[in-house]
């Protein structure tokens, strides 16, 4: 089953899915190769199919976008409150620690110096307000303190913080031996917009 | 503490183990006695040319290379009775090798599979705008702390295997030690050479001269300067020159 | 159809769908107010319905996730912007290989099959989110595939690894036959990690 046997309607689903915003039909046929009549035969097709099921396709005349279903809003809600009261944990610490000693620093930095992929606790903390993305200098993003998180904090300037230059020297040696290349998956990852 | 070193080794090393499977798979051969007695003289000198080990893993092949040793001593001499733990560590080495083995025909299924039909996950939503929601844990002093486990858990320089390398003794020196020894007296009982007594349980630097030697005694005898000769089950290993310079083969 | 009508497979889908990363068994079942059985049924029910889809769901031992579908791989390829790094070296193939099969894995235990401290690739597989560390039964840590190195290879579970079930069967008959257990005489491995 390649990716050009299966069937439309699974295709526009895989794109919608993965784009996750409003996507015009135009761009919908252009990026599947199908005419706007195949499209919409398929966006039908894809509507029959996920009848019943926990997401659906919200279209107007000129857009397509996949959402949750309408019966799972209450779950969703639910959901959204958690997300934003749930305890940072030590690995949500860590990584608010490296940005703000460290910041602005690219998502490759934090998972080299933490030892670990950081990619979803960084979902966590931009959903929070706590981080922002910022363009970074090469490719890719870098990550900032929030200003609502300096004055929540009552950090007037970064070096307010405790041994704020000694700190982000030693993590900064650190990152800096990250050797070209024998990382993995890069910045301008799955979160870029 | 910011003065520490950090020192990551950023070259992937082949262990003995790998180093031992590529010999015998280049060779197409079956891992067994026959084939390892077989590879061990390939295994011998790729130590030898070899002579910057990360530090640490020449302990490694030093223990390999001993064990092999066996195996091989035993192809040339079957009189030889080797011990339980002897027997053991060879078995012990097949089973691995065995195992290594297989791990490399799976890692070929996961060539085959990794990034060719990747699942995506999905991007980012612009939709949703960050709504902000501190955690009354992101306290100045908790801010510290987690910087300090950062820095805490940066991984360090290795520092004890120089130890461990220093009380390993290079092959050629002992090589060189061994003949200009042999040179003066015909008669030599290993166990002297060896430098400990009948008694004391070995330590592990003992152990690993003990390895050492015998590794040179018996590339020496391989080399048919001397020939190998044990009077006793249990008693040393005698070496007398047989006619140095002229060499003899078993 | 409210939401607590709905299909509990529906349900899932929604939250893994709104979600967007992987969700701990543990926390699906608490937000969905059902016990793990219930939930394992759910998704086992959802894997079904989403045969055939542009969706599918990629599972470990302790994490479901929603990407798109291995078949639509080719389609979502052309249009993510992502550096995708597929360099693995034999060494970290044999360990993800280890990890894979046999996983979740000790340090000790990998080391021992390789004959060599793995230190260092295990740290590179843990920033490259590839594998993950968790509590082991005694002290210390095992290792384990992350949903991410499923998606990345374009299947659901490791079940679905070539030779998946023969393996673990070869293994399980090795350890009855050794039970006097090799771990005694392994190699050193007490470099940090």
């Amino acid at each position: 089953m390649s990716g050009h046997t299966s069937a439309l309607s699974a295709r526009i689903e895989a794109l919608l899915f993965y784009k996750a915003e409003p996507v015009s039909y135009k761009k919908l046929a252009d990026l599947l190769s199908v005419s706007r009549e195949e499209l919409l035969d398929g966006l039908n097709e894809l509507e029959k199919a996920l009848e019943g099921r926990g997401i659906q396709l919200v279209r107007n005349d000129e857009e397509a976008f996949l959402g949750t279903s309408a019966a799972a809003s209450e779950l969703i809600e639910a959901i959204q409150r958690e997300e934003l009261s749930r305890d940072l944990g030590k690995a949500g610490l860590e990584t608010l620690a490296i940005v703000l000693y460290k910041g602005p620093v690219t998502r490759r930095e934090i998972d080299y110096v933490r030892g670990v992929n950081s990619a979803f606790i960084l979902r966590n903390l931009l959903v929070r307000g706590l981080v922002e993305r910022v363009e970074g200098e090469g490719r890719g993003y870098s990550y900032r303190p929030t200003t609502d998180l300096l004055s929540f904090m009552g950090i007037g300037s970064r070096s307010d913080l405790p041994e704020f230059a000694a700190v982000r020297a030693e993590m900064e040696k650190f990152a800096a031996s990250d050797s070209e290349g024998s990382e993995g998956k890069e910045e301008k990852s799955d979160d870029a917009a | 503490m910011l003065e520490e070193q950090y020192k990551i080794k950023t070259q992937v090393f082949e262990g003995p183990l790998e180093l031992l499977l590529d010999l015998i798979e280049k060779r197409k051969l079956f891992i067994n006695d026959i084939s390892l007695s077989q590879v061990t003289d390939d295994f011998l000198s790729y130590i030898k040319e070899k002579e910057n080990f990360p530090l640490g893993l020449s302990a490694n092949f030093i223990l390999v290379a001993s064990t092999l040793l066996l195996i091989k001593s035993k192809s040339l001499l079957p009189s030889i009775e080797l011990t339980e733990e002897e027997q053991g560590s060879i078995d012990d080495l097949e089973r691995r090798l065995k195992e290594l083995e297989r791990i490399r025909e799976l890692s070929l299924h996961v060539k085959s599979l990794f990034g060719k039909r990747i699942i995506f996950g999905r991007l980012q939503s612009r939709e949703r705008k960050p709504v902000f929601a501190p955690d009354p844990a992101m306290t100045m002093a908790n801010i510290v702390i987690a910087a300090q486990s950062v820095l805490n858990s940066l991984p360090k320089k290795e520092m004890k295997p120089e130890v461990t390398v220093k009380k390993i003794i290079s092959l050629e020196e002992t090589i060189d030690k061994l003949t200009a020894r042999i040179a003066k007296s015909l008669k030599l009982s290993f166990r002297d050479f060896a430098g400990h007594g009948t008694d004391s349980a070995l330590n592990h630097e003992k152990k690993v001269e003990v390895i050492v030697s015998f590794l040179a005694m018996l590339e020496l005898a391989k080399q048919g300067i001397i020939a190998v000769s044990q009077n006793d089950l249990f008693d040393d290993i005698h070496m007398e020159t047989e006619s140095i310079g002229v060499p003899k083969y078993f």
